[in-house]
């Protein structure tokens, strides 16, 4: 199965992205220059992290109107799965493909450490190999990732059932709390109305190498199999 | 133009001399001092280049851009020798914060700035050192340092060897900004810094970004035969290089430049500093390609001359010349010598006596400024982003990087300015040594280093006494050692502007270290309870410029702890056969706040306590607090599982290193006594809470 | 034009410059709130169209985020 | 208060705005320059006095960097 993963001037997870997924079972990424387009020959479409545009104006705003993006606008409204990761949740965020806004962290500062996620959806195309309240670790690093919505969208994001992570109490002693940026109930990551487009702020890509996690899990690796499994290439 | 290029900053007038003393061969190195960056064989065809630089005067102006410009500053020189910007180092010097407003504004500036050009470049910052003194107080310094990965066969050079060759200027425009930056860092900070609007530069690290991935695809075609960044001196200082190291000449049209503001003069256009710009010089004939990755990546691309074989730069503006001089003389500008006196030093110093309270005291140094965790500073970098960091700041004594030929690449800067001012010598050796002994903690064997010297005015014959005497200390180490430098930097006039007085001397030392393909490493944090507690190294009364001396006293004077090359380079290797044979289960340097503060540190990482008895440590005759708090260098403690603990004994012994079997990991808080007295006691819980807190308590944040 | 976050998504910039830096020293401060400029430079017939002009682009480029923000279009008289 | 780059310097932000989003969708857009802007809401007698207040705090709490950008003070009639 074929996954395109979508470079911006300015994207940097890129390539961390295409490695988690070339060492994913059943998968092919390849990486596709925003201009160039062809997105609808992939069956799934990862929008990685980074600063896409210098992150100027706002986070993911400038990417979000880019002609790929408008071709991802298509292939969401097909039900072909979308899976933003940081920047590329701002993006969709900010391309209306998901609700809400990013707005900066709280603390003001960016901010780069490792969290513990709760799976709270597991019938989306990223979470389907989890089980509800399974707890993950992976780090976030962003500036911008406070998650927003205005109060009645919120509760219908909720009942809907469309929070797909959670900031979560670690299992281990955490005094600092585990909310790294001031979201809105937590909210690390969410999904559309349909359940094919989902966003999330950590990065699943660097918790797949267990070498690279300071607990030597590697939690990320389930977000990959997961897609490869909704994509039919895994069993 | 002669101004920018010969000035201090560029050329080195007052130094060149002396750095010759350096040693930089070894088996490693590629490229030593002289390039952009030093070069070493990481093995199986891969690279790793290695590169300092300082913004300090910039950076006390208007911290926010002038850190984040330096950052994009040492992204050129790695990704100008054609190899990738894969971590990034910050060592950094303020005054007081927890006192001084203008130095938290410029301490939350400087780090802010970091942390926006960094992150946007997607490059990780996965280590540093941060130091709070006075002296610093307005002339902050902000030293950042790179390391880049590549394959040997792609490395290019900043020469232009084909007449005929095209020029080309790639990146950002060419404005006013920055004219006169270099011969500015080479002068004292001005009075009013305001007069000095025009070494301000923006920062564009979307530009950079662009620029890394545009040039690094436009290697892949082999049209680009020279590179070279665009740094102090601008072009003025570029152009000589390449062709004079090329054996050719340069000529230019000006007016091809592309500018942003319609009135600079040729002259500013030739010294101008803007960022985010690289000089390409392009096969004559094919160029095509490289010129084409350029455009799709949107970064601006101008032919602006050709490579000559007169030997000269030659700059026209349109049709006219308007200024012809042999690359070779501006390349090469005379050496100047300066006097240097010795200081006269009193030899009186008294050991106070210690406050009864030593549990009172490790506390006070744990929560103090200078030996307090760094997190507020690393977590506002992203330390992950390129999915290569095994271990990140604040996990370990170093920092250790996947290469792509499977080796682990560790890295770690320190300085001492306190035992510098005492002890220029000593404190230069001494954070060579220091940042070997943090490389090893980790398991990486020490291969090379790149320093940064950062003095007052070298015309002050005292403070130039500084600068031989640490280059000599640095010398004399790393060839005591075997460690080639590879690279550095020199920045001198760091004074305060309003008192005039010069910086604490401060050199820093950035070593890199290589863990082989499936060998193990460690970090610092106790494992298992019941594992026994070596201590390795001696333990001398060397409490000058201490953590110890100033937190409890306000003073730093006594003898600055000086490393001994020989017996460290015994120890240290001894240290890394432990970890390879498995018997280590954790390795800790000895260092700021001494063996004290590090037992209290390896406590940290999994909350476990420890009981120790210092009984046999191996330490001449001293009074307990100097045993706790003395800052030898040469000491690691290292924790070691009990059945392995007659095999590591075994290996220490035949080493010759001094050790001693002082305690047992367990329980929750930290016990030394020392002959059944109990010296300290502490919670690993407060432990913890103070050394986490230090910055946001100075900043007056709230946990 | 001036972006700005709505009152219930907080401003937490402009909170912290108030209370950490302007209110112990200036007693007559009471409140900071913090938004971006964009300045836009445009050719059109008069300042209302050339309002107008702006107040499309914004919208329809998304320049702000109606979730979030509040979005205030005013012809600039403020030297360049 | 608005704070923005001094006129001669550069303007990353405001260039990429707009050539990556504006310059092709509105050809009658010609630039795009970006600020930041900050609302103080003080007691003072006139506007005259809280302009003059505002420039103090702005200079002495270093609210912007005089080396690197430039400050414009006016009285407030926007709307909160
Ligand atoms: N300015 C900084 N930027 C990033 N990391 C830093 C900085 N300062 C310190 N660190 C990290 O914090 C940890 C402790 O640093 P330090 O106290 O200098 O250690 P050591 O005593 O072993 O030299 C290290 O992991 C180091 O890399
Ligand atoms: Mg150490």
């Amino acid at each position: 199965m074929n996954v395109a993963v979508v470079r911006f001037p300015g994207s940097n997870c890129d390539l961390d992205v295409v490695k988690a997924l070339e060492g994913t079972k059943g998968v092919r990424p390849k990486l596709v220059w925003h201009e160039h387009g062809g997105l609808d020959r992939f069956d799934a479409v990862v929008l990685p992290g980074g600063f896409s545009f210098g992150d100027y104006l706002r986070a993911g705003a400038i990417a979000a109107r880019s002609r790929s993006v408008g071709e991802v606008r298509r292939l969401a409204d097909r039900g072909v799965p979308i899976f933003g990761v940081c920047n590329g949740f701002q993006t969709l965020v900010e391309a209306g493909l998901l609700p809400g806004s990013l707005l900066r962290n709280s603390g003001l500062r960016f901010v780069c450490r490792w969290v513990t996620l709760r799976v709270e959806n597991n019938r989306t195309p990223v979470t389907g190999r989890c089980s509800k309240g399974d707890l993950l670790r992976m780090p976030v690093a962003h500036g911008e990732g406070r998650f927003f919505l205005p109060s009645a969208e919120l509760d219908s994001l909720k009942k809907d059932g469309r929070v797909v992570f959670r900031y979560a109490q670690s299992t281990e002693r955490d005094g600092r709390g585990c909310n790294p940026n001031g979201s809105l109930d937590g909210i690390a990551g969410i999904c559309n109305k349909e359940g094919n487009v989902v966003g999330m702020m950590p990065h699943p890509e660097r918790a797949v190498d267990s070498l690279l996690d300071p607990e030597g899990r590697s939690d990320g690796s389930v977000i990959f199999q997961s897609l490869a499994s909704a994509l039919g290439g895994a069993s | 133009m002669i101004d920018a290029e010969w000035s201090e900053h560029c050329s080195y007038k007052s130094s060149k001399a002396l750095l010759k003393t350096l040693p930089t061969s070894g088996s490693r190195v590629l490229l030593g001092p002289g390039y952009d960056a030093g070069v070493l064989d990481a093995g199986d065809g891969c690279v790793v280049s290695l590169h300092i630089e300082s913004h300090n005067h910039p950076s006390a102006v208007d911290p926010y851009g002038g850190a984040a410009t330096g950052i994009g500053g040492v992204l050129r020189d790695i990704l100008s020798i054609g190899t990738r910007p894969i971590a990034l180092i910050d060592v950094l010097r303020f005054g007081n914060i927890g006192e001084s407003q203008r130095s938290q504004w410029l301490f939350r500036n400087v780090v802010r700035g970091i942390a926006d050009y960094g992150n946007c470049v997607g490059v990780p910052t996965v280590a540093g050192e941060v130091e709070f003194d006075e002296s610093f107080e307005r002339n902050c310094l902000v030293d950042v340092a790179c390391v880049g990965v590549g394959r040997r066969r792609d490395l290019v050079l900043a020469q232009a060897k084909n007449p005929g060759d095209i020029v080309v200027m790639a990146g950002g425009s060419t404005g006013r900004d920055g004219v006169r930056g270099a011969t500015f860092a080479s002068k004292s900070l001005a009075r009013d810094a305001d007069s000095e609007r025009s070494s301000v530069q923006v920062p564009d690290p979307f530009m950079k970004k662009l620029l890394i991935d545009s040039i690094l695809d436009a290697l892949e075609t082999g049209e680009v035969k020279g590179m070279k960044d665009l740094g102090g001196g601008g072009l003025s200082s570029a152009l000589p290089e390449i062709a004079s190291k090329g054996g050719t000449g340069v000529e230019l049209d000006i007016r091809r430049l592309s500018l942003r503001e319609p009135d600079v003069t040729p002259l500013e256009a030739m010294i101008s500093e803007s960022q985010e710009r690289m000089l390409l010089v392009l096969d004559r004939v094919r160029h095509k390609k490289a010129l084409s990755i350029l455009r799709k990546y949107g970064v601006p691309a101008t032919i602006i001359g050709h490579v000559t074989d007169d030997g000269d730069i030659t700059v026209k503006d349109g049709a006219d010349v308007v200024a012809r001089l042999p690359a070779d003389f501006l390349a090469n500008p005379p050496l100047i010598p300066r006097d240097s006196r010795a200081p006269v030093r009193q030899s009186d110093w008294v050991e106070p006596e210690s406050p009864p309270d030593l549990s009172k005291v490790l506390l006070s140094l744990l929560s103090s400024l200078n030996v307090g965790g760094r997190r507020w500073i690393y977590e506002q970098y992203d330390h992950e982003v390129g999915v290569r960091t095994v271990l990140k700041p604040g996990q370990a004594d170093a920092a250790l990087l996947k290469l792509p030929n499977g080796r682990l690449l560790a890295v770690k800067a320190d300085g001492n300015s306190a035992a510098s001012a005492l002890d220029p010598y000593s404190g230069a050796s001494g954070c060579v040594a220091e940042a070997c002994r943090n490389v090893v903690s980790v398991g990486a064997e020490p291969v090379a280093m790149v320093d940064h010297l950062q003095f007052g005015d070298p015309g002050d014959a005292r403070v130039y006494w500084g600068f031989e005497e640490a280059v000599r200390g640095v010398a004399d180490y790393c060839r005591g050692v075997g460690i080639p430098v590879v690279g550095g930097k020199v920045s001198f006039y760091n004074e305060d502007q309003l008192t005039g007085r010069p910086i604490k001397p401060t050199p820093i030392a950035l070593v890199a270290g290589l863990v082989d393909k499936d060998e193990r490493f460690v970090g610092p944090a106790l494992k298992g309870r019941g594992d026994r507690i070596v201590l390795i190294g001696k333990t001398s009364m060397e409490l000058g410029g201490s953590a110890y001396h100033s937190t409890v006293f306000g003073v730093q004077n006594g003898v600055a702890p000086r490393p001994s090359p020989q017996e460290d380079r015994r120890t240290n290797s001894a240290v890394l056969r432990l970890i390879r044979a498995g018997l280590a289960e954790s390795v800790h340097d000895c260092s700021k706040g001494g063996m004290a503060v590090a037992l209290a540190e390896t406590c940290m990482g999994r909350s476990i306590g420890a009981e120790v008895e210092l009984q046999g440590a191996p330490a001449t005759r001293m009074g307990p607090a100097s045993l706790l708090f003395s800052e030898s260098h040469g000491r690691y403690i290292v924790s070691v599982r009990k059945p392995n603990l007659s095999k590591a004994g075994g290996l220490l012994a035949r080493a010759r290193v001094p050790y001693a079997v002082v305690g047992t990991a367990g329980g929750r808080s930290l016990r030394i006594s020392l002959r059944g007295r109990r010296l300290v006691d502490v919670d690993v819980a407060k432990i913890i809470e103070g050394k986490e807190s230090s910055i946001s308590r100075a900043l007056g944040e709230e946990q | 034009m001036i972006i700005s976050n709505k009152a219930a998504a907080k401003d937490p910039e402009g909170d912290v410059i108030y209370q950490d830096l302007v209110k112990s020293r200036f007693s007559q401060a009471e409140s900071v709130r913090v938004g971006k400029l964009l300045r836009f430079k445009v050719k059109a017939a008069g300042s209302l169209e050339a309002q107008r002009l702006v107040q499309t682009m914004c919208d329809e480029l998304r320049i702000y985020n109606p979730a979030a923000h509040q979005c205030h279009v005013s012809p600039g008289r403020l030297s360049e």
